[in-house]
């Protein structure tokens, strides 16, 4: 459903992105890991346009552009079919939770405002917020604000939801909510591509995962080939230290 | 028309002399208003039950009134009222001997440091409380933690403010003239009475204030530039 | 101190002056209006790409910042027709206010493109970035997300350019423009300079009651725009 | 350049053809001049001026208020083509100005002085007894008054300060004891302290005014206008002819000082 | 060593601190868990004077001083003794690493600055940072930061270091760095007062496990105690909320 062929970026003379494909089937959980630096926000962010690629395809379904040269009406074009859950959730402050939800509908989409309410409305309760329609994100704690920010993308019927360590700006306790939700969301069949540190979720719901080191896809695979019994020496590396701590609290 | 090219060059360098009086004013209010700004910002910011509503109502008269309105009732009034308290407790020396200059310190320290006040009180407010229990937490005592840690980072966030208020106060020193005050404006006018030479003369007043307010500008932007090296990167 | 002091010529003036606010205002009104389009089209040069149009902005703020108002309002009064003049464009003729207004509007935008510069910039990237990524386009996301938010965080310094602008609009005077600060101006002529004091204790009263007016206004619609904001914090 | 004869500046007299003329006038120096409570203009150099346009039906007077800078500016400009402002004559001014030939008014200028000190006559007087002075605006004539004694009498001045019209009360400032003496003309100082309801009359025997000059006062021309200029001489040579001046003298200053012209030095 | 007794503490109506004991002896490492809210924070804040307490006493060797009514010179004695490493680290932004950790150092010690300057590099050296003298906060990454923020603590040379969740504003690769710091610092024999949610550093360095709630003490005890056989029922419920995903992970 999507594919995305050898996308490169660079930072004045930084290469971050040094020619990374990717494709993706309908209903795909697909997870990255990596570590810091290795150019996965970057690779997301290419995908939406909030950044622009040097160079590199993305297709989806029929429609096939180029990263480089894609046309405002394209770019809105993709848009309309990601979206993005951000890591510091990028609520819009100055609007409730509900309409944080319609704002892409009404105005992006132009759905009359009783039926984006309604939708907005389920999008909520299916992240568990039933009772904070009203509420400004400030209002809110910050695996509320994350389950907004899910609602909101949701909400958009997406071809693909696009999430970037979704967690990571969540203490401990908070984390397990939002995880919660995504794994529902996965189950229901909603294609995925997640940037998480989180082990557990990437076993558990990913049906695949891929490594990314320096800019390149390092290797990917089932979550079983990669944690269980990863080729690569750099793999092998990354996962010793991620784990380290976890293992040893179990051993 | 015509201009008076020898006047316009002549009375260009009478303009200029007023620069020392302006700067003067200028230098003393600012040394008396940032201190007095900082301490009233925090007795607003800390609540202190009188003197927040003192410098409330001080700020917002001093805001609220034109300069030249404050300089005339202070010019008339001060002395009036000190010539009273003098005559009561028989102090032997003319009021009016007093050099108009102190006048003008009054007035413009006053105004500056009501501006001074809202400017230190956002920019207090941008540096966390983390900063200054970081500081008691080492050791250092409240004052030493104001003056090494708090104020520095304050000052970095006020500067751009303090700028602006410093070239506004620039400008209001040719108010000075309401005070016979030999400043930049008085300067150029009495020369321009003469043979009503006007059109130079603002031409002269316009150049110095322009030189002079840009030379300001320009050493506070080099300043900001020093005191955030330790910013640069963080952006 | 009696003897001079007549508190009932604070009283006379007020009716004698409160009329000529209806100047003040229109004044301000205008210069407000057309000063804010001036600054959002200046702020919208110093945040673009295009680096010669930032150096002009910049340069422009700069040098309004730095000439005192009186001269500006010379430069106006003179300048302006004599280079439509050029033109076969006579405007001696139309009416003062007009070039008042043209004066404040000129600096009120240099101060302005400064407010909402910074106002922009206060804004975290984040907001577009979710804006465009569900699916708005640049200028629905700015027109929803960016400006709303942008103008909570003007509104204050907003204010304070109003209240500086309504005791700078007293300048209008220097050009026969009569408004309250020329009508108070004229009292006292008309009073031979005597009990000026007074009326100028009235006027002072009259801008302090209307700026602690305009401030608690603002202060209203700051809350009242501000609803959703304490996030900022929260993160 | 920039001048106003471009447009509305049509040559004047030709067929009857009618040309307005701005008279600009310092609209807050009563008596000389001011914007009376009905929004009028009214005073001795603006009735002069009046007068002066009865006389000439080929100008049309328009008359501007302004302050005394702006009058000055806008003169040497074109922007008002004459100004009215109790302006004394000085060599330098005719660089900028046109004077014509013949004065407008008259103005007698004192000294305002505590009773006790009723014997200083002169400047001389004063500057020798070491007095203050209150200041006096720049952009006032009566500042050169006093800058021209001193140059004159370089081993005797008078201690000379600018300062801002509507900040200097001088009768206030003089009965306080703030300055020894002040500068003033007599038209004010009738107004406000011997006239019955003035403002002052509670000094009237506190203070006392000396004169020590009668001076001659004239309308500004821009540089431009000697036909117009002309054309006032004219006309206000007539007026002096037929006495008209001197009740208006009577009416704003309550003393008619062509009485005294054989003394005027200037 | 350090001695509490009974500390009380109410915000408006709200009473946050109960009645809290706490007795550490020399060379302990003490972590204190809990839900968010249940007031751990508040208590540190306490210890140090960051808060007034309403209540309690706090005893430093010979010194014993009330800790509603303390003078200014009390105060400052003990924070002399005791020092604090703070969640979001709050390193003096206008100052290099070296001299956030020489500061306490001259100006509240009174140490000559060469000397400080010496016992500084130390510290620094200590936590792994010898290149990173004249950096600036800003140019440092936040497990960079909160190292120097240890070695801040560290150089004072105090009789107890106070802990506050040192670790939660960190991304995962960076806590493995600060709790290994935190690892060899204890094994040097420092005494540690510790608020955190890292289950294995708990686990691995604590001797000695306090779990809070809701103001109060619940319960206390070695980690072998509270982790595998916790006897109060609230303590149970706690533990299995905040392991569930890393047990999931690893079953
Ligand atoms: N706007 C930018 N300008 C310059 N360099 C950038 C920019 N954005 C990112 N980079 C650099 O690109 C590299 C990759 O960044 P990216 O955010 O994609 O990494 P990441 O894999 O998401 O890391 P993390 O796990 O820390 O989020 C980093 O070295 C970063 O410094
Ligand atoms: N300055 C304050 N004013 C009012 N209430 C406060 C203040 N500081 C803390 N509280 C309240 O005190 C309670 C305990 O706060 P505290 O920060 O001590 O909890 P904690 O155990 O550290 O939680 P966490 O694990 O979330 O950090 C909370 O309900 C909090 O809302
Ligand atoms: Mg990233
Ligand atoms: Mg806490």
């Amino acid at each position: 459903m999507l594919q995305l062929k050898n996308v490169h970026k660079s930072f004045g003379k930084n290469e971050i992105l040094k020619g990374v494909d990717l494709s993706i089937d309908k209903g795909d959980v697909v997870v990255i890991i990596g570590p810091s630096g290795s150019g996965k926000t970057t690779f997301l962010r290419c995908i939406n346009f909030l950044e622009k690629a040097d160079q590199g395809q993305a297709s989806f379904g029929e429609l096939t552009v180029d990263l480089h040269s894609a046309s405002k009406r394209q770019i809105h074009q993709i848009r309309q079919k990601v979206a993005f859950v951000f890591q510091n959730y990028n609520l819009f402050n100055n609007k409730t939770a509900l309409e944080n939800v319609t704002e892409g509908l009404i105005i992006g989409r132009k759905i009359p405002k009783g039926k984006a309410d309604e939708i907005g409305k389920q999008a909520l309760d299916k992240v568990g917020l039933s009772d904070k329609y009203q509420s400004y994100p400030g209002e809110l704690s910050g695996g509320q604000q994350q389950r907004v920010g899910i609602a909101r993308a949701v909400a958009l019927n997406p071809d693909i939801i696009l999430f970037d360590e979704p967690t990571s700006a969540l203490d401990p306790e908070l984390v397990g909510e939002v995880l919660t939700v995504m794994k529902d969301i996965a189950n229901e069949g909603t294609t995925m591509l997640v940037v998480t540190h989180e082990m557990s979720f990437a076993q558990n719901v990913a049906n695949r995962v891929i490594f990314m080191n320096d800019g390149v896809v390092v290797e990917e695979g089932s979550p079983h080939d990669i944690f269980v019994q990863p080729k690569e020496e750099r793999t092998k590396k990354f996962l010793r230290r991620i784990l380290a701590e976890d293992y040893e609290y179990h051993i | 028309m015509g201009i008076d090219v020898p006047f316009l060059i002549d009375t260009f360098f009478i303009a200029l002399s007023g620069v020392p009086v302006a700067l003067l004013i200028t230098i003393v209010a600012l040394f008396i208003s940032l201190p007095l700004g900082f301490l009233l910002a925090l007795t607003r910011l800390n609540q202190l039950p009188i003197l927040n509503q003192f410098s409330r109502v001080y700020v917002s008269f001093v805001r609220g009134t034109p300069v030249i309105v404050q300089i005339f009732i202070i010019y008339n009034s001060v002395p009036l009222l000190l010539a009273r308290i003098f005559e009561k407790y028989d102090i032997q020396s003319s009021v009016y001997d007093i050099n108009p200059i102190w006048y003008a310190f009054i007035v413009f320290s006053l105004n500056t440091t009501a501006i001074l006040i809202e400017v230190f009180r956002s920019a207090i407010n941008t540096v966390s409380k983390g900063q200054l229990e970081a500081a008691l937490s080492v050791g250092l005592t409240q004052p030493q933690a104001f003056r090494r840690i708090i104020i520095p980072q304050t000052l970095v966030v006020a500067l751009p403010n303090i700028c602006t208020a410093t070239v506004n106060l620039i400008k209001a020193t040719s108010l000075g003239y309401a005070m016979s005050l030999h400043e930049i404006t008085l300067k150029a006018q009495v020369a321009a009475n003469v043979g009503y030479n006007y059109v130079e003369a603002y031409i002269d007043i316009f150049l110095v204030y322009l030189i002079l307010c840009s030379v300001v500008e320009y050493l506070f932007k080099w300043y900001e530039k020093r005191l955030t090296k330790y910013k640069i990167v963080s952006v | 101190m009696q003897k001079y002091f007549d508190a009932s010529y604070i009283w006379d003036a007020f009716p004698t002056l409160i009329p000529f606010l209806k100047v003040t205002f229109l004044v301000v009104i205008l210069s407000v209006l057309f000063g804010s389009f001036l600054g959002f089209i200046l702020a919208t040069m110093k945040i673009g790409k295009n680096k010669f149009a930032k150096k002009i902005a910049h340069g422009y703020t700069t040098v309004l910042r730095c000439t005192p108002s009186i001269v500006l309002l010379f430069l106006v009064y003179y300048g302006v027709p004599a280079i439509f003049i050029n033109f076969g464009i006579d405007l001696n003729d139309i009416d003062k206010a007009i070039f008042v207004v043209l004066t404040f509007t000129l600096q009120f935008g240099a101060i302005m493109s400064e407010v909402i510069r910074t106002a922009y910039e206060s804004i975290d990237k984040g907001q577009y970035e979710a804006a465009v990524s569900v699916g708005l386009s640049p200028p629905q996301a700015y027109r929803r997300i960016i400006f709303p938010q942008a103008f909570v965080v003007a509104l204050p310094n907003f204010g304070n350019g109003l209240l500086e602008l309504l005791k700078e609009g007293s300048l209008a005077y220097t050009i026969g423009l009569i408004d309250v600060m020329g009508k108070a101006n004229m009292i006292i002529a008309s009073n031979y300079n005597s009990h000026a004091l007074e009326i100028y204790i009235a006027l002072s009263i009259i801008y302090w009651v209307l700026s602690i007016a305009i401030e608690q206004f603002f202060l209203k619609l700051e809350r009242f725009f501000s609803k959703g904001k304490q996030v900022v914090k929260s993160v | 350049g920039c001048g106003s004869d471009s447009a509305s500046g049509d040559s004047t007299g030709s067929d009857g053809e009618v040309r307005k003329i701005k008279v600009a006038y310092d609209q807050a120096s009563k008596p000389i001049s001011w914007l009376d409570d009905n929004g009028n203009p009214t005073g001795y150099d603006v009735e002069a001026m009046k007068l002066v346009d009865e006389l000439l039906p080929e100008y049309e007077f328009e008359f501007v208020g302004t302050t005394s800078d702006d009058l000055l500016v806008g003169v040497s400009q074109g922007k008002y083509q004459v100004g009215v402002k109790n302006a004394f004559w000085t060599e330098e001014r005719t660089e900028k100005f046109i004077y014509p030939k013949e004065f407008l008014g008259l103005s007698s200028i004192g000294l305002v002085l505590k009773k006790e000190n009723e014997q200083i006559k002169s400047l001389e007087d004063f500057a020798s007894a070491g007095m203050t002075l209150a200041p006096i605006a720049a952009n006032n004539a009566q500042y050169t008054v006093i800058d021209e004694y001193n140059q004159k009498n370089p081993n005797n001045p008078v201690k000379l300060k600018a300062g801002d019209t509507f900040s200097v009360d001088t009768i206030q400032w003089v009965n306080e004891g703030r300055v020894d003496g002040g500068v003033i003309i007599e038209g004010p100082f009738e107004k406000q302290v011997l006239a019955e309801d003035g403002p002052y009359h509670n000094l009237v025997d506190e203070v006392v005014y000396n004169e020590f000059n009668v001076i001659k006062t004239w309308p500004l021309f821009n540089k431009k206008e000697q036909e117009f200029a002309d054309a006032y001489d004219e006309a206000i040579k007539k007026l002096k002819e037929e006495k008209k001046l001197n009740g208006l003298m009577e009416e704003f200053y309550n003393r008619d000082l062509f009485e005294v012209l054989d003394q005027v030095e200037r």
